[in-house]
């Protein structure tokens, strides 16, 4: 805006705001300095390395890794679709895909345990295919792909509308067909925009609690991902399950500096 | 490149009331020109196939690329390249490898669509840029660019959709200078030209096309809209005041009564229907009557004053005819004048500045538009 | 864009995208439907309504008020500072309130007993005081409030960008002081952001688990929300769970449509 | 309204490298003319207290608003009401509401600034659109109401930042009228107007003050810059030609040795350092060398040619004088003489069309800020 351009002092806020602004902020810090504080520096790395902890992380990362794939597989068309197509129902498609991410998360593991457990809808036919999926690493990647596909849609799909169809109509009429449009032009156009979906549905996978818990249990190794295994030893070892949780805290900080961090580059920036 | 036959297009689009033909002879341009919402760019999407047409054909070099059996040819199918106002280079691709992907798109090998690329980024003058990135060229170099890449697909028809709208004054020249080098060198290339920009219809086209309303308004030869505007939109874009009446001996009769005097074709017998052309430039304002020889000298009231780059157009009222008369005056002497809206004026036009012309259907052409004033 | 206007047939997808869209769509319809067709639809008000149920409702609505109307307090706060002052800092200070969008709501819930818990950091000083946190209602509300407070933040953040500062501007010319400007120009401008983050914040705290578990426990009135209740009675009492379960879905849908919804008006609308 | 002393203002803003003085008398209009990036934005929010000045100082009817001394008057105590290009009315109040806003700000009753609010849309002619909500009015209406709120909030000082660019044709010459009447009318309000346009400089300013690169290239009369600037930029927005060199006793000769006839002013002896001015429109382009009467002929090649609303501006370079002139010729001219960049031609204009006069400090006022030709 030219009559208040940056570094303008006329809109300035009223000192009050400040003091509900800095409780905000406390109420974030406060847990995470307390973490820190927590940790048992001395034993840290062997805490983070015990049996448990380290079979914990590699199903996590196993697991998080291929529901991240599944929602890359998955999203990318349902975006496309969201966006670039004029089917009818769109509105409801797009309704159904974003339900997850206000569901809560017990109520998804749930829902999944009636569709693929063994009593429930698609239960009695995959078992006579002799596939089990409740209560196995599965059924982990399940929760959780269902839980982080709304993210990985929403960020394509913006990405999507951002970058318009221009690009996309002059490739058609210099000649490439539509899959040639669609992997040549559509799709790195779109790819900082996938790459934060990417980043948010795999933090969203890593940290996958409810659903997990309440579809495929807490199997050591099997199905006990790294906030399972931190809730049960934050009692038995909370040196433990610190330590995990700083990892967590380390891991997520990335992210949000990853993906949110660019919003601050400046006052004016979006 | 263009076979025998041209392009023969009945364009229709009813959500847009667009019912157009539009006729190119191979290696013609032609130039749409019209005022926004015309449907200028749903007659190029049209024809580029990005709009399912609701009614009438579209027939390129003898393929029905779209007719009322349903036919409907997909986009890259079509060989009609687009050229848009902003160059649309892929941002993640080297500028010679956006000028190989029309080639690639048609199965050429790597090393046969560097070897395009190579030869039209030589034509256009930007060899020099191909392996930069296109962030790293300016606005001008990028429409080369995309000139080059256009070309390079070979097409049948090119489409160019105010391809120098986007481009500062600076940069405008050059760009405009490669298009009329590809556009009207050897061998000529078929194109139509979407422009609001007389410069570019005159640098670039054989004929231009007058849309009005989703309608042909005009149709003919750039010079003669130009020269001699039939419509009232293609006096408006060749900036001359149009007063419709019937021709006299020495001039023109309005329907309001109003006489002027002008210099009459041969074509044009008194009592036919005619047009009278004048520049606004070509009139005069006076606060008082001044008297003298000039025989167009009429008493209006100030409409309107609107800013146009360094001049005022005025807009006034010719008392008692109440026709609307536009001049040009410099804003000092708004100023001297003291000019308001509503301030009472006395235009002057010399006679000599004054064309009256027939009124009747536009030079005809084989399956000319739908032409005649509007 | 001009060239290729809405109802483009130009840009077409390829066919076979379809697929794994309509596989991608799958993903979260087949759960759902399962739940309806679990429910046991004549007893299906008893089932809400049985002691336990009302009990987990009643603690759910007043704690995922209370922790709204705190994320408002809050957030609306943080959002100003971040979207209008120039303070060193921000691009910091909007990674931490960001965080706990993507922190595992378990470590969250650790964190905060670290925080607030017996042997936390604020803990002694609070027990001196003659107040306990952990493992109380207080709990669950700052649990639902840590997790909350981002999707306020991020709405009314964008909001207010949105929005711009030309109309404070001009208020501050026409001789508003700095809390008139707030309270007159500036909120009533971004209340379309503000309603959409107090849903977004509402829908979170209500679904909430991982953290509350962690930080509050699972005490039937007291701390038992309806997300526990729904895990704790899948085994007991399977046919109560699905009833909740379609509460709480049909609460997210409604999230969904009246948040998200807009959007797909039509092709254009962003 | 505004007391004796009026505006007294050393602006500097080291960012964007303003450094410009501005004064104001009670009641003066000044319009701030430059290109964009002159800092014209920029002076008006550091008027508004929207910027902190980082040196010189703002007095305004004797009271300090900025100082060297660190003193800052917040935007919201100044009472320099801003209005800006876009009406920017609180879509969530009524138009009354809006108007009362700034009385009820200054803490005056419902009643009070209901009012105040009334008087103002009464003298804005929209007291029918009272009760309707901001998003039920028009463009234009909406700036009507914009200009009946800063007034209700009874400024000191008005700052108008381009309040017609927004508008469309047809509705800025009512706001215009609008505005003529609350800054011409009695009693005369003191504003600083910001404007890329001529007109609403004529119509509503006093003075001009002429920006460029953050200094003041120019200041006056509206109608002296007008029509005689002095500055190159001041040439350029009155639309005229302007070259610099050495008066002679029938016109001027440049540095490049180039010969001008034209009327020379009286306070400009042969010898002195002068400017010649003259308009694009007077200059007549010709293909070959048309001889006669005109003392002013001169060999040129196009340089450049950019279409100006109906017009084709060209670009001329004189040989061999190097002296860059402009002139406006008909599109249908531009294809009569196939002119393209780089073609030969003769310029022509008449000497009663060239105006010499003495380049100096602008006509000096009390205070007056840093002139001179740039």
């Amino acid at each position: 805006m030219r009559s208040a351009p940056r570094g303008a002092e006329g809109s300035a806020l009223p000192r009050w705001v400040f003091a509900p602004a800095a409780l905000g902020a406390l109420l974030v810090v406060v847990p995470l300095v307390a973490v820190v504080l927590r940790v048992d520096w001395p034993d840290f790395v062997a805490l983070v390395t015990s049996e448990s902890s380290v079979a914990a992380l590699r199903l996590s990362l196993r697991t998080a890794t291929a529901s991240t794939v599944a929602c890359v597989v998955l999203g990318v068309p349902l975006a496309l679709v969201l966006a670039r197509s004029s089917l009818p129902g769109l509105r409801a498609l797009r309704a159904v895909v974003l339900l997850p991410l206000v569901l809560p998360p017990v109520v998804g593991g749930l829902a999944l345990l009636y569709a693929v457990g063994r009593q429930g809808v698609l239960g009695p036919p995959l078992e006579a295919l002799g596939i089990r999926v409740a209560f196995t690493t599965a059924a982990v990647v399940l929760a959780q792909t269902f839980v982080s596909l709304p993210f990985l849609v929403v960020s394509v799909e913006g990405a999507l509308r951002t970058a318009g169809r221009r690009y996309e109509a002059v490739a058609a009429s210099l000649g490439a067909a539509p899959s040639r449009v669609l992997l040549r032009v559509t799709l790195p156009l779109v790819l900082p925009g996938l790459a934060a979906g990417v980043v948010l549905a795999f933090a969203r996978s890593l940290g996958e609690f409810g659903a997990t818990l309440t579809v495929a249990g807490s199997l050591q190794g099997v199905t006990r991902t790294l906030p399972l295994e931190i809730y049960l030893q934050r009692e038995t070892d909370p040196d433990a399950a610190v330590a995990l949780s700083l990892v967590l805290v380390v891991v997520a900080a990335v992210v949000v500096v990853g993906v949110h961090g660019r919003r601050g580059a400046g006052p004016g920036t979006r | 490149m263009t076979g025998p036959g041209g392009l023969d297009a009945q364009l229709r689009f009813a959500p847009r009331g667009l019912v157009a033909d539009v006729h190119l002879a191979p290696g013609e341009v032609l130039a749409v020109l019209g005022p926004n919402g015309s449907g200028k760019s749903t007659l190029l999407s049209l024809l580029a196939g990005l709009l399912r047409p609701t009614g009438g054909r579209i027939v390129l070099d003898g393929e029905v690329l779209a007719g009322e059996d349903g036919r409907f040819v997909a986009p890259h199918r079509r060989g009609t390249a687009l050229l848009a106002q902003d160059a649309l280079l892929f941002p993640h691709l080297s500028v010679e490898a956006n000028v190989a992907f029309g080639s690639r798109s048609a199965g050429a090998s790597r090393r046969a669509a560097r070897d395009v690329a190579r030869h039209w980024l030589d034509v256009t003058g930007t060899t020099d840029l191909a392996h930069r990135r296109p962030h790293e060229v300016s606005g001008g170099q990028a429409q080369r660019v995309a000139v080059a890449r256009a070309l390079a697909a070979d097409p049948r028809l090119l489409l160019l959709d105010e391809p120098l709208a986007a481009l500062d004054v600076g940069a405008a020249p050059e760009v405009r200078r490669v298009l009329r080098q590809v556009l009207r060198g050897t061998p000529r290339r078929s194109a139509v030209l979407v422009t609001h920009d007389l410069l570019d219809a005159l640098a670039l086209a054989d004929r231009v096309v007058v849309l009005d309303g989703g309608r042909v308004a005009e149709e003919g030869a750039v010079a003669d809209v130009l020269s001699r505007p039939r419509s009232a939109f293609g006096a408006r874009i060749a900036g001359l005041v149009l007063l419709a009446g019937t021709a006299t001996a020495d001039g023109l009769r309005t329907g309001g009564g109003t006489l002027l005097a002008g210099l009459r074709d041969d074509d044009c017998p008194p009592g036919s229907a005619a047009v009278a052309t004048f520049s606004p430039a070509a009139v005069a304002v006076h606060r008082d009557d001044p008297g003298g020889s000039p025989r167009n000298r009429w008493a209006a009231a100030v409409d309107e004053l609107a800013p146009r780059g360094d001049l005022v157009r005025l807009r006034a009222r010719l008392r008692p005819g109440g026709e609307e008369v536009l001049a040009d005056v410099t804003a000092s002497s708004v100023a001297d004048l003291d000019l308001v809206p509503g301030s009472p004026v006395h235009l002057v036009v010399k006679a000599t500045a004054v064309a009256v012309h027939a009124v009747g259907r536009p030079a005809p052409r084989a399956g000319g538009g739908a032409g005649g004033t509007r």
